[in-house]
């Protein structure tokens, strides 16, 4: 133990050597493993082009940035993750967009020593028991959103709740985390099969439920199908999400039928502040398109990972992961700190779905929850 | 559970059941008439989803995205026949399934390749949305009453053709004796192909009525092939009216299942556990009754024995 | 020794000197790689005891795959959180020894062919692939949405499991762990084909009749055959999982079942080196076209339909000259 | 007069509006060649079915070495002794003639599931085989690919098969079509000496053939047995001879 400290202080020392002796870091070689073909493509390729536009912003040329596609498969994943690590000797990797890709690939990347930053998943296993100190994420635990949504039912006096979200870990979990932050009752509560595209039964049950507030998590396809066939049905019970099936690409698919919903987002593309109006007008000048959600997490997850390499060498783990820890960066969505298992501690805001001309998109309409953090932090010891 | 949710999970069975038998009726006349396999039906309902959703987009016609559909997929259906599914009419069941695997693949590629990797936008068109009160107070939404009804007429339409007319009758014997109606002077490649649009046709339609309530994207076919492979093996495979029945059956259970299974569970544990459980049962239930269709009836319930 | 022997020697020794190759260069990665077409291959051996000498087509075999893997991930993870497996009536905890776990994986996915081929078998040609497929697809749902082993996010191991006396962890000796059992399968395969019961079984596929007719039950030669081929197929989803540390539903996906069809069809169906031909140009396929375009499966498809259509005793037809395995 | 060795009693069968069968009574015994003759679709398949197994009958019993094998399985009554040669050519064909006769030893030895010993290495069932395609003539085509044979010889090679089963009775459907005159007359030379190993029931349109060999022959018309007899009973019939025969001269 105390030879582990001596260790790591001796490494600090070194590090604060070297940054005294002027010898600025140098660059890094990224792997990005992210779903650029197949369905879901859409996320990944947002990712990669938030990603791409900082570190082309960041003018650096030192950094080298491999790309690869997983298809949305596991084991593709964890074998562009072995070949990243083994014949492209990647220092950092980051990109996954699937939860049960990110349980698969991480912990054996740090295992191996090297550095994962998380543009999106955040599965609670890796917040809580399974965290690791080379683990960092940077959009949010996975619970996060759901809570968010579940506070502002509760304090827009929402009394009975009629919840459903897909038969699968991370749809548990969003059920799960609604209930912690909701203080009212449930009128229903409802797991449908992981990619079913007919909601007509479980909207049957919601109107005979009684519920005055209908909370989903249907991420993809299957959000783009309920909120449509929602609408269609009359129901007209107010509806609250996360942002996942509001964000700004799948939105213009949701089309009329999204008007009016509110969602929870630690992001928006109206965020006031500098870092944000600066990255809203620079993608879109760029690849001429509104920014999505996933695309400020990549843009976010590149300002990371350079602030932290403007102030040690990634070959000094120690020091790089300090420097991470900092989050040294401005972020799009303001505030933004980690958490003591790498995860954020930001603002959930609550958005409104617009329409903008001919587009349509959020406007956020208030702040859910303030500075939160997840609550598997307490289980996580590193 | 009252009887009126009761009856509206039926009305919505049999809706999920109707559109189930436009995607089947193609496949299983397909195997009938030409023996084949045919994994690119799922890609065809693609195909009709998307040419209904860029004309909707251009012309903001409901109706004539529904034409764009049927006309998008049976040209695309025609062109595989012609360029490479007729080549596969002589071969076995395995090189059947392999080929018409590949081309999901160039398929589905090749339309996210045209319309991008995010999900097109497709409505409902203004006079079919909303709910109609029907007799008990059951409030039912007038699009799935009207997928029902289209579902219907193109059910009807199709058993009149069969049953009624020259090609028809030219089907009937291709079911029965292919070398026969070569003989009769038909011409089988014409005809063959004349099938296989007509079934790329339904497929679709079936893909521009759901891909309105649903969302249209790449891979949204094959879930859709894979129940309605379930549809024409519970039904027997080349039977049309197997088919119907098939469709049906499958679309009240997978409905019915679903709604009633937690439930059920419910009687007797938890109400997280039942909901869980009841679930992942209700996700199993159509595979069960296939396997218990077929183990009963192993050419399945109108199958030639 | 004929063309095709000389074939099979040929590829054993390309698939042996690449990692070996790869390992002097520092190329650990195509270890890995190859560690994947190995696995595969084996994969495709077991569908071709039934597929290829059969003449079964199932395009459900991702069922076994997945039992073999899952198999795996439990007991290791029961192993690694120090959870015994079952406590009543006697104690069993879970394992990271490799050969226990082989075995399992080989009996657990043994007896998922034995009762699915005993109900599949009783329907015959579309009908079989298609409950077979079902059967798969349950098997799937099952895997997604039952949350004791990690649903839709799958179970993660940290360490490869252990094998006396290897690091398993480093990719040439978990590679040689492979290639061994990959020659042990293709040995015992290639015995069995030529066996009486290969024989019997080749002469079911042609004709079901003559098989009758000196006294002998099809369904019986197929059922075992089936349940063979289930429990190499296992075998492989174990070597998968464990090449992976990670086992998840898509293990059981149809494409899955799909994917191990490919191999076979890739290689030649019905001989017993043809996977291991399908496996190895499937993943070098996967490997050089991913890199050409984000739109590759469209070349991959391509790729497929022209074999399929003009290539029909596959890579071992081109090179041999001859579409089937009896000449 | 010995024990039949194969009863046939009673047994009916139809397809819907068609019988196909209509209560048959026939018998093989001991050293006899029975002959089964009639016109196309008088039910003479139909029959061979239920009595080799693969068709159960609506009604009736059928007798095999004094056992009732009506409910039992083709491969059931094959082990028990029914050697059974086939109208169409029911051979493996991607196989080679001796790999044909090598199965039919195999299957009559038991032990097919045996998974590490080559088959075709195994001596005793490659004595058999070659034992029984020396029989039909066929010693010297046994590398040949099944597929490369004529017809003629795949009837042969069906016989020799039947021969590895060391059967208690022959059903042979049609042994001589598409022989030529050379072929058919060593085939029934062949069949001639075979009747001492086991009586067979022959199925045959050659009417040369069935009224050399034949000690007894029945006559199925329409599903019905119109008659039984030895050859001469059958030339004498009224009733074949308008049903069936017509007014062609016999031979």
């Amino acid at each position: 133990m105390t030879m582990k400290l001596k260790m790591k202080t001796l490494a600090v020392a070194a590090s604060l050597a070297m940054a005294a002796s002027g010898a600025l870091a140098g660059g890094a070689k990224v792997g990005m493993i992210t779903t650029l073909s197949g369905g879901g493509a859409g996320l990944g390729i947002d990712v990669r082009d938030g990603f791409m536009l900082a570190i082309e912003q960041s003018g650096r040329s030192d950094i080298e940035v491999v790309i690869e596609d997983d298809q949305r498969k596991p084991d593709v994943a964890v074998q562009l993750a072995d070949k990243m690590i083994q014949s492209d000797k990647v220092d950092v990797l980051t990109g996954i967009i699937w939860s049960n890709l990110a349980m698969a690939v991480v912990p054996s990347v740090t295992a191996q020593g090297k550095f994962y930053l998380s543009p999106n998943a955040g599965p609670s296993a890796l917040a809580g028991k399974g965290c690791s100190p080379n683990y960092f994420n940077v959009a949010w635990q996975n619970d996060n959103l759901h809570e968010g949504a579940g506070a502002y039912a509760t304090s827009a006096g929402y009394k009975k709740a009629f919840i459903l979200a897909p038969n699968y870990p991370a749809g548990q979990d969003a059920l799960t985390g609604f209930k912690r932050f909701f203080k009212g009752e449930l009128a229903g509560e409802l797991y449908t099969k992981l990619g079913q595209t007919d909601y007509a039964a479980e909207i049957a049950q919601i109107r005979a439920s009684g519920a005055d507030v209908v909370f989903f998590f249907l991420p993809g396809g299957m959000g783009i199908s309920f909120l449509k066939q929602y609408a269609d049905s009359g129901v007209g019970l107010p509806v609250v999400g996360p942002a996942f099936s509001f964000d700004q690409g799948i939105l213009q698919a949701v089309g009329a039928a999204a008007l009016g919903v509110k969602n929870t987002s630690q992001w928006s593309k109206d965020l006031d502040n500098e870092a944000n109006k600066a990255f809203v007008e620079s993608f879109k000048a760029k690849y001429g398109r509104l920014p999505s959600l996933y695309a400020s997490q990549g843009f976010d997850t590149a300002l990371l990972l350079i602030s932290a390499l403007n102030k040690a060498d990634v070959a000094d783990h120690d020091g790089f992961r300090k420097a991470l820890e900092a989050a040294d960066f401005a972020s799009t969505r303001g505030a933004f700190k980690f958490g003591p298992n790498h995860h954020p501690i930001q603002n959930i805001y609550v958005r409104e779905v617009i329409k903008e001309g001919d587009v349509f998109t959020n406007k956020i309409i208030g702040t859910a929850l303030e500075n939160h953090a997840d609550v598997y932090a307490a289980e996580c010891k590193m | 559970m009252s009887v009126i949710l009761l009856v509206e999970q039926t009305l919505n069975g049999l809706q999920f059941g109707v559109m189930l038998f436009l995607m089947a009726a193609g496949l299983t006349l397909v195997f009938g008439v030409m023996g084949l396999i045919n994994l690119t039906h799922g890609s065809l309902y693609m195909v009709g989803a998307f040419a209904a959703a860029a004309v909707a987009a251009r012309t903001g016609s409901f109706l004539l995205a529904l034409v764009a559909s049927i006309a998008g997929a049976a040209a695309v259906g025609t062109i595989i026949e012609m360029a490479v599914i007729r080549r596969l009419y002589s071969r076995d069941h395995l090189d059947q399934v392999l080929a018409t695997f590949a081309l999901i693949l160039i398929l589905s590629e090749g339309t996210r390749w045209l319309f991008g990797s995010y999900p097109l936008f497709l409505d409902t068109p203004p006079w079919l949305s909303g709910t109609l009160m029907l007799p008990f107070g059951i409030e039912y939404s007038i699009y799935r009453l009207s997928m029902i009804g289209a579902g219907l007429c193109a059910a009807a339409g199709l058993f009149w053709m069969i049953a009624r007319t020259r090609i028809g009758i030219q089907i009937r014997a291709g079911e029965n004796d292919r070398e026969m109606i070569g003989a009769l002077g038909v011409n089988i490649s014409r005809l063959n192909t004349l099938v296989f649009a007509i079934g790329a046709g339904l497929a679709g339609l079936a893909g521009a009525l759901i891909g309105a309530i649903q969302s249209v994207q790449v891979g949204m076919g094959e879930p859709v092939l894979i129940l309605a492979f379930v549809v024409i093996v519970i039904g027997g495979i080349g039977s049309i009216r197997g088919a119907f029945v098939g469709a049906i059956l499958v679309g009240l259970t997978d409905t019915l299942g679903r709604f009633a299974l937690p439930h059920l569970f419910a009687l007797f544990m938890d109400a997280s556990s039942a909901t869980s459980i009841g679930s992942s049962l209700a996700s199993m239930s159509i595979y069960l009754l296939m396997a218990g269709v077929l183990l009963l009836r192993p050419r399945g319930l109108f199958g030639a024995t | 020794m004929d063309r095709e022997t000389g074939l099979n020697l040929a590829l054993l020794g390309v698939m042996l000197a690449i990692p070996l190759w790869a390992m002097a260069a520092d190329e650990p990665f195509l270890v890995t790689l190859t560690t994947r077409a190995v696995i595969f291959a084996i994969a495709g051996i077991g569908l071709n005891v039934a597929l290829g000498f059969g003449g079964l087509v199932s395009f459900g075999h991702a069922a076994f795959f997945g039992v073999g893997g899952y198999a795996m991930g439990i007991l290791a993870s029961h192993a690694q959180g120090y959870m015994p497996l079952i406590e009543w009536p006697i104690l069993v905890e879970g394992t990271k020894s490799m050969p226990v776990i082989w075995l399992t994986a080989i009996c657990a996915s043994a007896l998922t062919a034995f009762a699915i081929g005993a109900l599949s078998l009783r329907t015959a040609g579309v009908y079989f692939i298609m409950i077979t497929l079902a059967f798969a697809q349950m098997l799937y749902y099952f895997a997604i949405s039952w949350p004791a082993y990690g649903g839709e996010d799958g179970l993660s191991i940290y360490l490869r499991n252990a094998f006396p006396g290897l690091n398993t962890m480093d990719p040439i000796q978990f590679f040689a762990i492979c290639y061994a059992l990959l020659l042990a399968v293709l040995f015992l395969v290639a015995r069995a084909a030529r066996a009486p019961f290969g024989l019997m079984l080749n002469a079911a596929r042609q004709n079901e009749d003559r098989v009758q007719a000196v006294g002998q039950t099809p369904y019986r030669l197929y059922l075992v055959a089936f349940t063979i081929s289930g429990a190499i197929t296992g075998l492989a989803g174990a070597l998968f999982a464990d090449l992976n540390r990670f086992v998840s539903p898509s293990m059981f996906s149809w494409q899955t079942s799909g994917e191990i069809m490919v191999f076979v069809i890739l290689g030649g169906v019905g001989r017993v080196f043809g996977p291991v031909a399908g496996a190895a140009l499937f993943v070098l396929l996967e490997h050089v076209l991913g890199g050409v375009s984000d739109y590759w499966h469209i070349y991959l498809g391509a790729i497929l339909l022209a074999v399929v259509l003009y290539a029909r005793g596959g890579i071992f037809g081109i090179l041999t000259g001859r579409d089937t395995a009896n000449g | 007069m010995a024990d039949p060795i194969l009863d046939v009693r009673g047994v009916s069968k139809s397809f819907g509006a068609v019988t196909a069968c209509r209560d048959i009574d026939l018998d093989v015994r001991p050293g006899e060649i029975h002959a089964l003759i009639g016109p196309n679709g008088a039910g003479k398949s139909t029959l061979i079915k239920q009595v080799a197994g693969g068709l159960a009958p609506d009604s009736g019993r059928v007798f095999f070495d004094g056992q009732d094998v009506t409910g039992l399985p083709t491969a059931a009554r094959a082990r028990l002794g029914m050697g059974r040669t086939f109208q169409i050519s029911s051979l493996a064909m991607e196989f080679t003639v001796l790999q044909n006769a090598v199965l039919g030893a195999l299957g009559h030895r038991g032990g097919v599931f045996r998974f590490f010993r080559p088959a075709m290495k195994d001596a005793g069932l490659l004595a058999r085989a070659r034992e029984a395609l020396d029989q039909v003539g066929l010693a010297e085509f046994e590398a040949l690919r099944t597929s490369e044979l004529s017809h003629g010889q795949r009837r042969q090679l069906e016989v020799a098969v039947a021969l590895t089963l060391e059967p208690k009775v022959f059903l042979m459907d049609e042994p001589m079509a598409g022989l030529g005159a050379e072929g058919s007359h060593r085939l029934m030379a062949f069949l001639d000496s075979l009747r001492h190993k086991a009586p067979i029931l022959l199925v045959e349109h050659d009417m040369d053939a069935v009224f050399t060999l034949a000690d007894r022959v029945s006559v199925l018309v329409y599903g019905e047995i119109i008659a039984t007899g030895t050859v001469d009973e059958i030339r004498a019939n009224e009733q074949v001879r308008s049903a069936y025969l017509g007014d062609e001269a016999l031979p």
